[in-house]
């Protein structure tokens, strides 16, 4: 499956992309894996405060992935 | 057919203090209305460890965000009598002194306006995926956090 | 040697919206305001008994009111930390769908504006000495009560 | 004494002045002696609500009054 990470704010800035696609061999992945593998790709994402959302939802429950999620990191909010 | 939109909130830059004068005058034929109670956020010149911010460049995970002003707007409806209700944000770059957010309540009569604009100023500070990188006059900057 | 003169609150005929979009472009300058609120009073058609409202006609005790108005904005500097605060008030004839107060608060930060938006309002209702003539279609008339 | 009484918003509708002035022979009258004058000039105000203000103050003692003092007589309040 193919599933799209999205990154904003403070994140963006260390990402270095807003938008990144990742195709996943296994049929089993839940959002708790794709933190696990981001987490390894991006060290600062150990230290930052983020909350994600699943397709425009904010969880903090461990989903399943299917085919062309969304996956939005969120830094804390500052709006107003 | 009409289809229903959702009425955009984001708007490209600072809200002109003009643009809500005209807000309020295209309101004066509603003749129903009693009471108006209207939220301006403004950015400040803070000091920062010694820097001054100069402006915040706001950025926001846009589709997420319309929908979620979309959902607390629908609230609001649900809980106050409200004759109509604005809501207007601003995404890239707003200057001290410049306004930044534009919130606006009407009813019959004035009780409810004041909770209700309370809720909505609230609501949108905690709920909403806005991003606001406040940079200072070095152009050096840091993220702003909602307390 | 400066003297201290009572700033006037009241204002012949209804508030205008560019008025009001005037005066928040006065406070752009003010850096250190992150947040305004304001509160807007409009003339509501009502029907009563039969007839509908088609204006207020204001009045007051004028030397008293404006001393009213001084107390009150003063009470509202003393309980919260605000940047500045206007009060208007309209005299005379206002139609429906015109504004006949206007009461603007600023301050650093949000949370006091609400509660001092509130206090205001609720304080000028209850507390000043004006009285308005509801004013119907056919001209004659009934004296308003705030509830 | 001379003390001068004013009347608002309905009041003076049916008192058809704004105001009046009143020459006081006794040296002790006070805010209720006033009132029950005006009640039998203005028998509509036995009917009607009101307040009052002694020299821009509202009150609702007997004061005993003085010479220049204002009287207002304030139905109710409808600002805003």
């Amino acid at each position: 499956m193919t599933i799209t990470a999205k990154y904003f704010g403070l994140i963006a800035d260390f990402t270095k992309e807003i938008e990144e696609e990742f195709t996943i061999e296994k049929s089993d992945f839940s959002t708790e894996d794709l933190l696990n593998d981001l987490k390894q790709k991006y060290s600062e994402l150990q230290e930052t405060s983020f909350v994600i959302a699943v397709n425009k939802n904010i969880t903090s429950e461990n989903l399943n992935l299917k085919n062309n999620d969304i996956i939005a990191l969120l830094p804390p909010f500052a709006g107003g | 057919m009409e289809k229903k939109t959702i009425k955009k909130s984001f708007t490209q830059g600072a809200i002109a203090a003009e643009f809500i004068g005209n807000s309020i005058a295209k309101h004066q034929n509603k003749t129903s209305i009693g009471a108006h109670n209207i939220f301006l956020g403004q950015v400040r010149a803070d000091e920062i460890e010694g820097k001054i911010v100069s402006a915040i460049e706001y950025s926001a995970y846009e589709e997420m965000a319309e929908q979620s002003f979309y959902e607390i707007r629908e609230a609001a409806f649900e809980k106050y009598d409200l004759t109509c209700l604005h809501i207007y944000h601003s995404l890239g770059l707003v200057k001290t002194g410049e306004i930044c957010l534009f919130v606006f309540v009407s009813a019959p009569r004035r009780k409810v306006v004041y909770k209700a604009l309370e809720f909505l100023v609230e609501e949108i500070k905690e709920k909403v995926a806005i991003f606001g990188k406040e940079i200072f006059e070095d152009e050096t900057y840091t993220w702003k956090k909602n307390s």
